[in-house]
């Protein structure tokens, strides 16, 4: 047991017995030891459930959209994506900030690839933090895609193609992905031309093309759609495609950060390139 | 990939006009009686940000070998801003498209208004050489191509 | 840090000698560096860019290229406008074009990267941190002399090439004329053309040129005109006696570079301003008027 | 299924000479839903839609598809027709088989078979369509006239005259605007006053028209029979109601500031109307620079003469909010900033050259001068004058591509004044073109240059001074040499520009500007005075630099627009827009932004989620204000919003049968 669990297990309890909150949402220990997964307290007795270690992966912030009408408020434990993943949700009208009570935990141990290139270790926000602000990193977040784009056109289709032929359709990618918020998926809507059902290729790549558009210019770069994708697939290397390209037209842009930028395609300004026409 | 193309093959190119620009500006090289190859396929809109960027996708899929986004120049549109959100949306999809395997050719937006029935024109046919040169469309059909 | 790499031009070993020894007082007076480009050549002045563009590209880009093998990473002092404005041109057209940059570097067969900027002696001067400097050096004051402060054409011109300073009303040099105690005035020629080159191929077009630079210094109330640039002061100063003799007028404005001036208060003798090198009697004004503020 | 009936025009030659209708009307007979295809010679003529109309008995059909010109030009008649059977007017779609198909092509095969897809097309959308109702709002019949020069008072007259309200705001303390600047107006030289001010009084005393002098349009809600306005009333220190306009505090006010109205060139008073006969006739405190309001507190002169007590240092202003069904917009203009793209002029630092305006002031005789024409720099009589046209006009390099129209007049005006009231004097015009379209205009300048004007064509490069004299130095391009006029002043005819506040207002309004910030017009023939957003219409020069005739007359054209609209009991709006599925919308707002009419909102509903029953925020369209460009569904990820007339299953079935 480290610090900043024992902290955390104390903050949770505290929070529970003086009803600052109805539950808590973090993580805990699985019968694999290199595993957690998502546990929600709502009793105190039941705090030391809560685990903190490098396996706390999953994303938490969308579980809270469950309790979008409910009255009070709920805690959950956010790193930096989990945080951001709030911004999102609240930016998106998903969720009321008033609603929720943030537990900060600065993440750095993490032994996943994506986590490479994480910007923001620290949460951008929270009500409460427990440990110390880990240093933040410099990282080259559109590495992989600079190696995309130096691909030949064909190449590229190959790659892309050669993935989704093993997509299944399952969603996750969607289901986990905090910029995924609407009410009625695209996707799941019966209407002709919409998207087809059909899990084949061109379906998929269809799916995906489209779920990156959708969600491009207010990815927060958390990797869950990565790191759930049963097929390997590598998901988010579209979305930061499409977030280099803002950068590179827009300036630097970074989502779910508190800063009320609007996502870019919700705004324009008169000076936009034409230069792709 | 490679596909045999048939004896006499056409392109199938479709057309998103505004209504008040570009749709005019295409009636217009009409009452020109401007010529230009057949291949292309108008489909009228009110604006061009009404086109939803996955009724592109869905070209694509469906065996459209081209397509063509129109609309108003910048500051021209009649629904004052429209077009200026058509410009960001599309410059980020045809950037999307290409990364996923899509000529840039293949995707192509212009602003063409009420009186550039040359322009129209011009860029149809364009269009359309540049789509012959390319030949049929395979990536993202359904079906008969996968 | 005032310290530049100094492109001279050819001029100043000649015809603008007053400006060179002046140049050289006033510098070591405030110690400012000036590191002479080693083999430099001629900017191509108003030759090179009648004969073709990448003639008068790729003579200044010479120069800029020598200093920057240099390796002293420092922006280039440059007293002649006519050099300014060459050595700007090329600036401008290797920074606005890649392509145009690859070529000159192939005509001149050296690296040139177009990384430092170029400055008039006037720019510099306008820097805050150098009219400082003069200022802490002043000695004597020019207070009763009038100053009409003529640029000429080319420090200000075409503006998107040369930038900042005011091409209808620059306001540079009056202000570092004040630094002297002399009162630069209001007028209206500060920045129409002398003439140039053609005061020597077609001096029946050009003369007039000057007669109407001195006409509008004299209504205005100059007592003296200053330039900051080679030509323009050759141009004035051995013209106004011929002038003077072929239209009946009398203007007797000595023509001084506007370094002399500062060295002068400065404290140079009139051989280090070299107030005895002018075709226009130059130094009997400059000693009336210092004995007059009593120095 | 869908009965779909299929009608495919000849149009005379122009279809049938290069499509073969025929194959067109065979491959159509066969497109799924298809109950009926026929072709005729000339659908749209009366037999035409009569062959329509008894095949829709027939048939039996629900839905129709006509295959002819562009929709642009025969929509609204099939539509029309349509009115008259059991068919919605909205289950129709046209294939353009003329403009962009039989008179591109010349290979019939290729025109035909590119037909067939057209008609396919068609087809296909019109399977998704369903029928759509107009929706009928209300018209709140008062009128809101932005602006209160002589346009907006002539509109606003002629609104008040028909019978129905209207208010006039005006930001500055009286109406009245530039026209009252002026001394004669070209070519009939009338008294600009003298014309202007009984108009103004007339608007003042008006009981359909209420003054709001001293007011800025804060910001505008609503659509069109139903704008709702917040106009903010500037604190004006002075109650209107009780003050008389007796005149005695700006007598005795001790602060004196430039006058904005003699453009400079003289003092008024702090306590101050704009000029003598201001509309409204009260006076307002320029806080700014008032001693009491803003300076040490000390004073208060203006308040202790009042013998009403009329004077209010506490005033703050208020905001206003009122209800109109139309607004008319007419801001006006101002002069070009000659100064700081004008260097080689001065830029100002000559005292002696001033602009049309300034001489306009100092040749009325209720100018600072009397109407004496006096240099401002030490009051002498001027002999020599130079005037400058096209300053800033016709100068893409420092000033404005557009000519202002005005100023070619006026300076043969001004030249006529000088020569008339110096007799000793010299005129020199330097011009570029002498532009007079217009009645009695061109016999003017004739006058002009009769009376001794010296036009002299070319620009001035320079002004420099020499001495007492200003020289402007330029080149006779008639004679190809440089020229120097020697003056003792010179009158710069600048260029109009929109006034400054224009983009502000045009934002509020949701109207389009042109490059140049002038407001944009909805067509620029066919609907010179309305805007392209529903029930806001321009007059004057806010839409670009024109004339006291033509601004006069658009504003009476504008009024004739706001009294037709006024004219109906109730409104008809086009059914198509927008439209929100609330099962499907999740409130992310995305769509807001795009709207350029600010027609969506967020509402909060009740909706039932798994038993429970919760309050949802999801977008709402106005009907009123929706135009109907779908930017807002080309913005929705989920496709809960979509555009009546133009939905997704529409354009989608459309790109479908394309590809087919």
């Amino acid at each position: 047991m480290n610090d900043i669990e024992t902290k955390l297990r104390e903050t949770v309890k505290r929070l529970l017995a003086d009803h600052t909150v109805r539950y808590v949402i973090g993580w805990e220990a699985t019968r694999f030891e290199d595993k957690t997964r998502p546990a929600f307290i709502s009793d105190s007795a039941d705090t030391d459930r809560l685990v903190w270690n490098k396996y706390c992966v999953s994303s938490l912030a969308k579980y809270a959209l469950d309790e979008q009408h409910s009255e009070g408020k709920i805690g959950i434990c956010v790193r930096g994506c989990d945080s951001r993943a709030v911004c999102r949700l609240i930016e998106d009208k998903q969720l009321l900030r008033e609603n929720l009570y943030l537990i900060g935990l600065p993440c750095d141990d993490k032994e996943m690839n994506i986590c490479d290139t994480c910007t923001h270790r620290n949460p951008v926000i929270y009500d409460e933090l427990v440990g110390e602000p880990v240093l933040e990193r410099q990282a080259d977040r559109f590495a992989m895609v600079g190696l995309m784009e130096a691909m030949s056109a064909d190449e590229r289709y190959s790659f892309w193609e050669s993935n989704y032929s093993k997509c299944i359709r399952c969603y996750a990618c969607r289901n986990i992905c905090p910029a995924c918020n609407c009410r009625a998926c695209y996707a799941d809507q019966e209407r002709v031309g919409w998207q087809g059902k059909q899990m084949n290729t061109a379906q998929n790549q269809i799916y995906g093309l489209t779920r990156t558009y959708h969600v491009g210019d207010r990815c927060i770069e958390c990797g869950e759609c990565e790191r759930v994708c049963p097929m390997m697939i590598p998901v988010m290397l579209q979305t930061r495609k499409m977030l280099k390209d803002i950068n590179e037209m827009f300036g630097d842009y970074e989502c779910g950060l508190p800063d009320g930028r609007a996502p870019v395609l919700g705004e324009y300004t008169l000076g936009d390139a034409d230069d792709f026409m | 990939m490679s596909v045999n193309i048939k004896e006499g093959w056409e392109p199938k190119i479709l057309a998103f006009c505004c209504n008040w620009c570009t749709y005019t500006g295409a009636d217009l090289a009409g009452l020109n009686r401007m010529k230009y190859p057949e291949n292309v396929r108008v489909a009228r809109v009110p604006c061009s940000s009404r086109v939803n960027p996955q009724f592109v996708i869905r070209a694509f899929q469906k065996g459209c070998d081209g397509v063509l986004v129109c609309g108003c120049h910048p500051g021209d549109c009649h629904y004052v801003t429209g077009n200026y959100f058509t410009r960001r949306r599309f410059m980020l999809m045809k950037k999307l498209l290409e990364y996923n395997g899509i000529d840039p050719n293949r995707f192509q937006a212009r602003w063409i208004s009420g009186s550039e029935a040359a322009k129209f024109r011009d860029t149809v046919t364009r269009v359309s050489e540049q789509i012959k040169e390319l030949g049929p469309n395979v990536k993202f059909r359904e079906g008969r191509w996968s | 840090m005032m310290k530049y790499s100094y492109f001279p031009g050819c001029s100043l070993d000649a015809t603008a000698v007053t400006y060179k020894r002046s140049i050289s007082f006033v510098a070591e007076k405030i110690g400012m560096e000036l590191n002479e480009i080693p083999d430099w050549n001629c900017c191509g002045a108003t030759c090179a860019h009648s004969r073709g563009k990448w003639l008068a590209l790729a003579l200044p880009a010479r120069n800029l290229a020598l200093a920057e093998r240099e390796g002293l990473g420092l922006d280039i002092a440059v007293p002649c406008a006519s050099c300014y404005s060459r050595m700007k041109h090329t600036v401008h057209a290797a920074r606005k074009d890649e392509a145009d940059r690859k070529k000159i570097e192939e005509i001149i067969e050296m690296p040139y990267l177009a990384k430092s900027d170029v400055l008039s002696f006037l720019e510099i001067f306008a820097l805050p941190e150098v009219m400082k400097a003069c200022k802490e050096k002043m000695e004597r004051s020019l207070a009763s002399l009038n100053v009409a402060c003529y640029y000429g054409c080319l420090t200000a011109r075409p503006r998107e090439i040369t930038g900042g300073i005011s091409t209808e009303n620059p306001m540079e040099m009056d202000d570092i004329i004040a630094l002297t105690g002399a009162k630069p005035i209001e007028w209206d020629f500060k920045t129409e053309c002398c003439g140039a080159s053609h005061q020597v191929d077609a001096p029946e077009a050009a003369l007039p040129l000057i007669e109407r630079i001195f006409r509008n210094a004299k209504a205005n109330g100059a007592t003296a005109i200053v330039t900051a640039c080679p030509l323009c002061n050759l141009n004035l100063d051995m013209r106004e006696e011929e002038i003077n003799k072929k239209s009946g007028t009398a203007f007797d404005i000595p023509v001084y570079q506007f370094t002399q001036l500062l060295a002068v208060c400065m404290g140079a003798t009139a051989n280090e301003a070299g107030l005895h090198k002018h075709f226009y009697p130059a130094y009997d004004r400059i000693n009336d008027t210092l004995r007059r503020a009593g120095a | 299924m869908a009965r779909i009936g299929v009608f495919i025009c000849h149009c005379g030659t122009n279809i049938a000479g290069v499509v073969d209708v025929d194959e067109v009307v065979k491959a159509a007979g066969k497109f799924p839903g298809v109950a009926y295809a026929t072709e005729y010679k000339y659908l749209c003529s009366e037999p035409g839609q009569q062959t329509i109309k008894a095949a829709i008995e027939e048939h039996n059909l629900d839905r129709i598809v006509i295959g002819s010109c562009s929709p642009r030009m025969h929509e609204v008649t099939f539509r029309k027709m349509l009115m008259s059977t059991k068919i919605n007017p909205y289950m129709l779609e046209v294939a353009n088989i003329r403009e962009q198909c039989s008179w591109v092509h010349t290979d019939k095969e290729k025109a035909t078979e590119k037909a067939i897809d057209l008609t396919r097309m068609a087809v296909a959308k019109v399977c998704k369509s369903k029928p759509l109702f107009p929706d009928s709002i209300g018209v709140t019949k008062r009128a809101l006239v932005i602006g209160g020069g002589i346009a907006g008072i002539q509109a606003a007259l002629d609104i008040a005259d028909a019978g129905y309200a209207v208010d006039i705001v005006e930001k500055e303390a009286s109406i009245g605007g530039h026209m009252v600047m002026l001394d004669k107006t070209f070519p009939t030289l009338d008294c600009s006053a003298c014309i202007s001010t009984p108009k103004m009084v007339e608007a003042g005393a008006h009981p359909n028209v209420t003054l709001r002098a001293y007011c800025e349009v804060e910001s505008v809600k609503g659509y069109v029979g139903n704008f709702e306005v917040d106009i903010r009333q500037k604190a004006k220190y002075v109650d209107h109601d009780t003050c008389t306009g007796c005149g005695a505090c700006e007598v005795k006010c001790p602060i004196k500031v430039s006058s904005a109205f003699n453009q400079g060139m003289c003092d008024r008073t702090v306590m101050y109307k704009p000029f003598p006969q201001a509309v409204p006739s009260k006076p307002v405190i320029d806080a700014l620079n008032c001693r009491k309001i803003s300076g040490d507190g000390k004073c208060g002169v203006c308040a202790a003469v009042c013998p009403l007590k009329a004077v209010n240092f506490e005033d703050k202003g208020e905001i206003i909010t009122e209800k109109y069904g139309a607004i008319i917009v007419a801001t006006g203009y101002e002069l070009i900033k000659w100064q700081d793209i004008y260097p080689e002029y001065g830029g100002g630092r000559f005292e002696d050259v001033i602009t049309g305006i300034q001489f306009e002031r100092l040749v009325n005789a209720s100018g600072p001068t009397e109407g004496h024409i006096r240099r401002p720099s030490d009051g002498a009589e001027p002999k020599d004058i130079a005037i400058i046209k096209c300053v800033g006009s016709r100068d893409i390099n420092k000033g404005k591509a557009y000519c202002s129209r005005a100023c070619c007049m006026y300076s043969a005006k001004h030249a006529h004044q000088i020569l008339e009231k110096i007799p000793d004097g010299s005129v020199h015009i330097f011009y570029m073109d002498v532009r007079t379209p217009g009645k009695g205009y061109e016999e003017f300048y004739d006058r002009t240059r009769e009376d001794g004007a010296n036009y002299i064509r070319g620009r001035v490069s320079k002004i420099f001074k020499e001495g007492n004299k200003l020289i402007c130095k330029g080149e006779d391009t008639l004679l190809g040499k440089p020229v120097s006029v020697e003056a003792d002043m010179v009158i710069l005819e600048t260029a109009m520009v929109p006034a400054t506040d224009i983009s502000k207002l045009t934002g509020i309004l949701s109207i389009g500007s042109d490059t140049d910030g002038w407001v944009q017009e909805a067509h620029p023939k066919l609907r010179p005075v309305e805007t392209q957003t529903a029930g806001i219409f321009l007059a004057g020069t806010c839409q670009g630099p024109k004339d006291i005739p033509d601004t006069v007359a658009q504003g009476s054209a504008a009024a004739v627009k706001v009294c037709s609209l006024f004219s109906k009991v109730q409104m008809e709006t086009s059914p198509i827009i927008s439209a929100v599925d609330r099962e499907k919308c999740s409130g992310c707002e995305m769509c807001i932004p795009c709207c350029p009419y600010k027609a969506i909102t967020v509402i909060e509903i009740d909706m039932h989620e798994h038993g429970k029953k919760v309050k949802m925020n999801v977008s709402d369209v106005n009907s009123g204000l929706c135009q109907g460009c779908g930017a807002c569904a080309g913005a929705c990820r989920s496709g809960a919003i979509d555009l009546k007339g133009y939905t997704n299953d529409q354009i989608l079935m459309e790109v479908d049968a394309l590809c087919l």
